[in-house]
């Protein structure tokens, strides 16, 4: 177990930059200066790869080299989205209140839902089924096949229900469970 | 269930003497099984009924005695074991009137308990890996990089269980009666039957009443499906036609879909 | 620029693990083939290292090594995961047997499930696929990508082969489970 390891380890790991007494005092059982030698040898082991290990703000950090940054920003359009709390609570109510328009949607949220309702529909997995025939004639929402196929659904009846989900919070019911031969 | 060192209960040493029972947490009955077969060192394969089932129910009145909470997933065992037990007790010209060779009673729960030991063990297996967050870690910092904060392109990754969440902390802030009815998925109602329509609607433009019911539709079924085109109509969600008296009800959806309608509101 | 490098930085950069098929996206001006030979040279290169590269949950990621955990430990707030022996023998049925449903796991279990299943949903290591197309439609159940990532498999293949079922004395004792404390 080489210290240049250690420090490697506990550098990448570390959620900010560590400062060197910071990394002595996590090493009690190593000398300061062999600690510098090691960070030292790390820094020059790095120095041209992609990732590379930089003192920053008073500590030490591996971030990745300038020289790619034109690819790692790729990434931004690679990472995977989730969901903010808002869309989840607006899409569920989509999913499950369908058909249904965006005043019921509101009553229900209590906020205004424009800006989640147009991403939902810009994502694709609500659209507009039609218009209610009820005075001033609002939109009225559902959802998509794509939502179908992001949850791995094969229709909406494979909605899990309210009284399911609740159903893991109740109590056991061993009762029924006996007879149940398995497959 | 509760382990208890000997030393907290001093009462207890001459019972666990006697019946060599030692309270431990057990994850379930077919965990207690286990062990009392280990501990006897018995073949799972040949399990004396009569010994076991006298042991796991002296192991539940030890628990009972301690006012300790049986949970009922152990009574049920107990009751399994005595019914298994009775079936051992039949004569065996009794057994053969019934059918032809009757299987071991005890097969099942020999069945069970092999594999119920071996998750048991996987899940051991598994807790024993290298955990993320635990033996390993990945890397600490945020990359600093431009413009991080406006990103949504890319796949969406979402959960079933994440939405069903969000309708459920939504339902618990609102006042129950704001929602007059909320999925229900044991019985056939007309909210599964107008989203059953809905979704064949979007894949395909036209559908035929007889494709939803059949002849082996229930009566309930067909009322209902009627009610929910009706009601779809009466959204103007679908049109209907019939061609000919008798003939085949036919629906369209009323707008395109996706139509280039943008929300206008 | 080398691609090894190129890599390197993308896969360093990017906060969940990588597939093979993302970074070839991200790299269209590189050969898949010589993204794969490029990926190997870079297992190689940080094998035995503090920080290695891992195939996890069917993408690649860089983690310290778990030789170092005693000393990355050093510094990380104590979150440590801890996963009790119902939720263990839960998540082994749920992962070895899916896609089950709940009556399924609690034949198996012998025990009533519920909680222990909605701690794993919440922990996002079990997911609902849908329903089973037997009456009732039961809400069916499986792992997810989180479980693969946390239990360091490369997909579900990876899972460790359950032993055939074989008789008792056999087995090995499970000495450790006396030692559980009193919940």
């Amino acid at each position: 177990m080489s210290l240049n390891a250690i420090i490697e380890s506990v550098v990448f790991a570390a959620d900010s930059p560590l400062s060197l007494d910071r990394i002595c005092d996590m090493l009690p059982e190593y000398e300061r200066e062999d600690i510098k030698v090691g960070l030292k040898e790390l820094v020059d082991f790095y120095a041209g790869r992609g990732v590379v290990l930089e003192e920053v703000a008073g500590g030490w950090q591996f971030r990745t080299s300038p020289d790619y940054q034109q690819f790692v920003v790729r990434h931004l359009k690679a990472k995977t989205v989730k969901f903010s709390p808002s869309a989840m609570e607006t899409l569920a109510i989509v999913a499950y209140r369908q058909p249904v328009t965006r005043t019921e949607i509101e009553y229900l949220r209590g906020v205004d839902c424009g800006g989640v309702l147009k991403t939902l529909l810009e994502k694709k997995l609500v659209r507009i089924l039609g218009k209610k025939d009820i005075p001033g004639r609002p939109l009225i929402y559902g959802t998509t096949k794509e939502f179908l196929e992001i949850f791995g659904l094969k229709d909406l009846k494979g909605l899990p229900t309210l009284k399911e989900i609740q159903s893991l919070d109740e109590a056991p019911h061993f009762d029924q469970q006996e007879e149940l031969p398995l497959e | 269930m509760l382990k208890l060192a000997q030393e907290e209960n001093p009462s207890l040493e001459g019972f666990q003497e006697i019946y060599n029972v030692r309270l431990e947490k057990f994850e379930g009955p077919l965990d207690l099984l286990l062990h009392l077969i280990r501990k006897n060192e018995l073949d799972i394969y040949d399990i004396p009924i009569s010994v076991i089932t006298r042991q796991y129910l002296d192991y539940i009145k030890l628990m009972k005695d301690l006012n300790l909470e049986v949970a009922g997933d152990f009574l049920l065992m107990a009751s399994t074991l005595l019914h298994i037990k009775s079936r051992m007790l039949l004569p065996k010209e009794e057994q053969e009137e019934e059918g032809e060779e009757e299987p071991d009673p005890r097969a099942e729960l020999i069945r069970r308990l092999l594999e119920y030991q071996q998750y048991k063990e996987a899940g051991m297996v598994l807790e024993s890996r290298a955990l993320l967050g635990r033996e390993v870690f990945t890397r600490g910092c945020q990359e600093p990089l431009p413009n991080a904060g406006q990103v949504d392109e890319g796949p969406l990754e979402l959960g079933l269980f994440d939405l069903v969440d969000a309708f459920r902390a939504l339902l618990a802030r609102i006042p129950a009666d704001s929602f007059h009815y909320v999925a229900a998925a044991d019985t056939f109602n007309i909210a599964d039957c107008i989203n059953e329509i809905l979704a064949l609607l979007q894949e395909q433009d036209t559908l035929r009443f007889d494709e939803i019911v059949d002849e082996d539709s229930t009566r309930e079924r067909v009322i209902v499906t009627f009610l929910a085109m009706l009601e779809l109509c009466r959204l103007k969600l679908i049109r209907i036609f019939q061609n000919e008296p008798h003939g085949s009800i036919w629906f369209v959806p009323a707008v395109a879909n996706d139509a280039a309608e943008a929300p206008h509101e």
